[in-house]
């Protein structure tokens, strides 16, 4: 399923991959601990185990597109290259936030990288894609708008709405299905009678391909080939991620619907475990590169949590503000 | 009708007006556009954008499938995208099946993104009740969506307001929406001419009055105007207040008509309970309490889903005698017991 | 596609189709001139050209089963054996309607039938077809629910979360889309990416098969087969009814969306006129049959206009009455 | 736990005490269902059903996909064929999907087919903020629902109420919806040993008080009583009323507290306009207002999508120390002018 089999792999770009992903990943393991300690509060959703989908898409958009996402968007809004230490201090509430502190970890925002968030209501981030595209195919722009959304998503009746409009408007947009098999607790079989999602897309007309979402180099190759189609006029398109989430739904999950030989296979699975050796076996790499990109991560993610430590609340006389726009904005 | 002269007064429908405010927009802003079901090829189902398709076309004038969470959901991300979209939900029942959209982005996103996001957005729904169009179809939510923050909620009950009100929306950043009462798109009236553009902030009094405030909107206000006729006649002047804007409610005209007028009957399409007028009634008892010689009054729909026979209709909803009748009871009340 | 083309007709059955499809056309006809003279108000959403669709499908269907209809449902409550005065009465908002006079043209009810109504919000009944279905189920008993709809209804989310719902737990249900090419003014493919409902019904890996709306044996047949293999267990299905709508969708609708030419051409092919030049070809009804079958329908809707008229009104002091359930209920 | 002896008072928490509810009805009548998204294997998204699936199997404690209409539709549908339907919509901010569905079918089958139909269905939601869940995940919807003629309201917030209140809701033919609110389950508290069956017409006085009455429901009940207790202490003595339903509304047992305290605080976790606070005061003042000897008073949530930070969230929802604040004001003010 990988059509990356063949690709030569460069170095840099390898490392370059690898990297991204560790970075998302020990931003992810340190939410947990501040989990624990409260530092961060309300429902944290991590992304340890899917990072390949985030970064492998974000090395094909380009600044001009759009992204919207789901509330599991950690990955998602570090890949696309919000400064981490702006995530750690919305999740830690503060004003120096993405959102300022008021959208915390299920409303990621920044609009100077076209990052429209952070969708809390499962596939309520779709028809806003749908929207942007129409906004950049009307203003003959060559943007393309991407679209996370989890294989969940596919059973509510915005999922049918906006894959009919964007393949009867031929709009520019990319949806990116994160199938890790379950919704919170339930299996994809137990939500869908056509568990194969490309299938179901292509019921709208739409191009659709299933790729290995565990495979960094498969994910980004898969994304290339459909944003330069969609870009060049050819139309929406779907790609399935196949993909696992190694961890709980949430921080309130017994996972009492998975057993734990199922999630150890899918972590031999890892994308981070098998780029590593991917590239130490074709000698593109080394145990002491590996070390120094783990420390760096590790590095960047004690300065985003110094930052967000030390950052300053928004004062609560600032409470209503926002909830219309500012004559200033 | 296209090009009145400035100084020309203009008998007009408030369809046709809407209608005008329309072309305006579509002509002054590249960046507007119309979205909905069959506003294009049928002309509107209840005519609204006739003739607009031919002259803007079809990417400006754009019928969408049976798909209301999808496309309001749309014109929220074309807004957010640099549009300036105009998205019409046929009636405001159906917008139910938006309504997730509605609350949980348009209202939201500029909140929750700490003012990164605006969403200048115009959603136009038609509302009410009064053509026997049966329980589904005869809601009346304006003031129920006038609960959500984030939204701006505008009701054009005249001529002037079909006129210009839409430009006031569409030059607001955040979300709006614009009820547009179906019993009042045949009514014919006068253009003021070279009208002065309208804000969103601002209630409006219809008909001067000392003897009580009559606060309503929408269909409702006409109602209260011919009650105030009759009222008239019995030396009773009703002061009529068209709030023109549900959220935010001008506070400062109510509040300055009761203080005036010290009684207070409000008028409102909505089901009694929870409706607008409980808001208004509230607002006023809590800020205007010892400058009432009676209690506030109101007349609503009752509760009941709007039933489609003729004379159970006319029973459910607001008419002018239960208006009057409600105005005798406040006025004969009144010194009695403060 | 009509699979009925070899079918051995006989006398009998020929006739009593042809009955059927004659009282709902003059009910309709009558409809339409009672709207002109302002007995009947509201929305009126009349059936003409679809006569077959509702008369064949209900050949099949049992007292036991369900019926979930639109707000063009006249033909299904009539075909449904709901007496033609209950239904006048209920356009002319009487206390002897079907509905008390509360529902109107929209909403015609008969509890006693199974008939569900009468739906206002296109695709507003499907997710209570499945509910009936279910109720079926679980009580093991052998009833199917037909859910009527048209095919506008098909974009909405809510046709997409039936459907699934329906295929994913196989429901006793019958998908009946009423594919008659317009929605309001808009036509299928200016809504529809896919324009074959079978293929998206086949999304949810459910049945699906096109039907010629306007050959009652070929719909009669298609219902059959149907409904046989949903009562024996098999599963939902979906059937594409191919039909037409004669008249306007509702008494304010100037058609500027379609030309005549492609109306005649459609009436060439109706339901009524196709069945009987065939009922005469075969030599199974005479001229004289025909003019009987009319004036027996003519005279059961005057009956019931008659009906209407001498009905008494509900009380206005009884509106509130039914918002809630009744103790005796 | 299962089988409590009739006068051994029993500690348990708000979460069981609904566990137990559900388990009872699903003992005690087989047409009765569970259905909802994570109902089953995932054992419910705040713990409320884990272990009934294993005791009731997957027919009766039904998974479903994320599809709020159909699967609210569904509940709808399988009511009107029979059964007695319990739907989780896990959150009240989920139901804005299912809103056509509950607002025109539910509510209005009965009465659109003159009552030949009754939708005896039972909606669970848990519904309000306090979680730092944000702006999407923390509205408190209970009161704008109450708006909706042919709907039932009910609203438990005691540990008694959660754990009888869905046995009244399931004996009633009508549409019921059942807020649980999330801040509650793992309130801990004692069962009343062999209580009686709760009604949902009547609302409950949790403390009886001279001075003033305190109007809640749900979690701000809780607030309410706290500030009592502060306020006592301060010579004011505060009856807390918990309306427990909120469509009907038992005006009854409002205007009787107020006639006798002569001053009122309504106190509403939803945003202050349109809340139900509105509906209550107006209710007050229509027909108790000669009675007063103070404006009404109201204490709700701030105008604004609620945000994340939690002192943000903190300063935009009722407090204890508002509520009591509100009072004194409400108390300093009585006598004047009047
Ligand atoms: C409309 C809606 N219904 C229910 C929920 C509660 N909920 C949050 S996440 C989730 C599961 C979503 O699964 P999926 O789409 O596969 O995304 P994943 O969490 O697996 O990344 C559910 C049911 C919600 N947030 N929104
Ligand atoms: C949810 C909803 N949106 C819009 C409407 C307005 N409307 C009534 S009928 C109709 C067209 C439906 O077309 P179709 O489903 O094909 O049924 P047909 O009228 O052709 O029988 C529309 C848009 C409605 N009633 N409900
Ligand atoms: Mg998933
Ligand atoms: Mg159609």
């Amino acid at each position: 399923m990988s059509p990356s089999a063949g690709t030569t792999v460069g170095r840099q770009h390898g490392l370059q991959l690898l990297r991204e992903m560790l970075r998302i990943r020990s931003f992810e393991d340190r939410c947990y601990r501040l989990y624990g300690e409260m530092k961060i509060r309300g429902f944290l959703h991590l992304y340890n185990g899917e990072e390949a989908v985030a970064v492998g898409a974000m090395q094909v958009l380009q600044p001009a597109d759009a992204i919207v996402s789901t509330y599991r968007e950690h990955g998602h809004a570090i890949a696309r290259g919000i400064p981490m230490k702006s995530v750690m201090a919305e999740l830690f509430g503060k004003q120096t936030g993405c959102s300022r502190g008021r959208g915390g970890s299920m409303h990621l925002f920044d609009a100077s990288r076209r990052f429209y968030g952070g969708n809390a209501i499962v596939a309520g981030g779709l028809p806003v894609a749908v929207g942007l595209a129409l906004a950049d195919k009307l203003q003959h722009r060559t943007g393309v708008t991407a679209c996370f959304f989890g294989d969940g998503a596919v059973a509510e009746g915005e999922f049918h709405e906006s894959l009919n409009l964007s393949a009867l408007w031929s709009l520019p947009i990319l949806f990116l299905c994160e199938n890790n098999l379950y919704a919170m607790g339930t299996a994809l079989d137990r939500a869908q009678a056509q568990t194969d999602i490309t299938t179901k897309a292509r019921a709208y007309r739409m191009e659709a391909v299933a790729v290995d979402g565990m495979d960094v180099f498969a994910v980004e190759e898969a994304v290339r080939s459909a944003v330069d189609r969609i870009r060049s006029g050819g139309g929406p398109a779907l790609l399935e991620m196949h993909t696992y989430r190694f961890r709980a739904h949430s921080m309130f999950d017994p996972q009492l619907y998975r057993d734990k030989a199922e999630i150890e296979a899918w972590q031999k699975k890892g994308p981070i475990i098998t780029l590593t050796s991917r590239l130490k076996s074709l000698g593109l790499m080394t145990e002491e590169d590996y070390q120094r990109l783990e420390r760096e991560a590790g590095a960047e993610v004690d300065a985003a949590v110094q930052f967000a430590e030390s950052s300053p609340w928004e004062p609560v006389s600032d409470l209503e503000r926002f909830v219309y726009a500012e004559p200033s904005a | 009708m296209q090009n009145p002269q400035p100084d020309a007064a203009v008998r007009i429908t408030y369809r046709d007006a809407v209608r005008e405010a329309l072309r305006d927009a579509l002509t002054g802003n590249p960046l507007v556009f119309l979205m909905g079901e069959d506003v294009g090829r049928y002309g509107g189902s209840y005519a609204v954008s006739k003739g607009l398709l031919e002259e803007f076309g079809p990417e400006r004038i754009r019928d969408t499938p049976l798909s209301e969470s999808a496309f309001v959901g749309a014109g929220i991300g074309a807004a957010l995208g640099g549009l300036r979209p105009i998205v019409e939900v046929m009636t405001v029942n159906f917008s139910l099946l938006a309504l997730d959209q509605i609350m949980n982005n348009a209202a939201t996103l500029s909140h929750m993104s700490g003012g990164q996001l605006s969403v200048p957005i115009v959603i136009r729904l038609a509302t009410g009740a009064g053509r026997q169009l049966g329980a589904q179809h005869s809601h009346s939510l304006e003031g129920w969506y006038a609960h959500i923050p984030g939204l701006r909620i505008a009701v054009p009950a005249t001529i002037d307001d079909a006129r210009h009100m839409l430009a006031a929306a569409l030059a607001s950043p955040d979300p709006v929406l614009l009820f547009e009462h179906l019993y009042l798109y045949n009514m014919e009236g006068e253009l003021t001419p070279g009208a002065a553009p309208v804000d969103l902030d601002h209630a409006a009094i219809r008909r001067p009055g000392r003897d009580v405030t009559l606060v309503s909107y929408g269909w409702s206000l006409h109602k209260c105007l011919a009650a105030a006729q009759t009222l008239s006649q019995e030396g009773i002047e009703a002061e009529v207040l068209d709030l023109r804007t549900l959220r935010p409610l001008d506070e400062a005209a109510i509040l300055a008509s009761v203080r005036r007028t010290r009684r207070a009957v409000i008028v409102d399409e909505g089901w009694r309970s929870g409706s607008l007028s409980a808001e208004v009634t509230t607002r006023i008892v809590e800020q205007a309490f010892y400058d009432l010689d009676a209690p506030v009054a109101r007349v609503c729909t009752a509760e009941v889903p709007v039933p489609y026979a003729r004379h159970l209709e006319e029973a459910a909803l607001p008419s002018p005698a239960g208006i009057a009748a409600a105005v005798r009871g406040v006025v004969s009340r009144s010194g009695s017991g403060i």
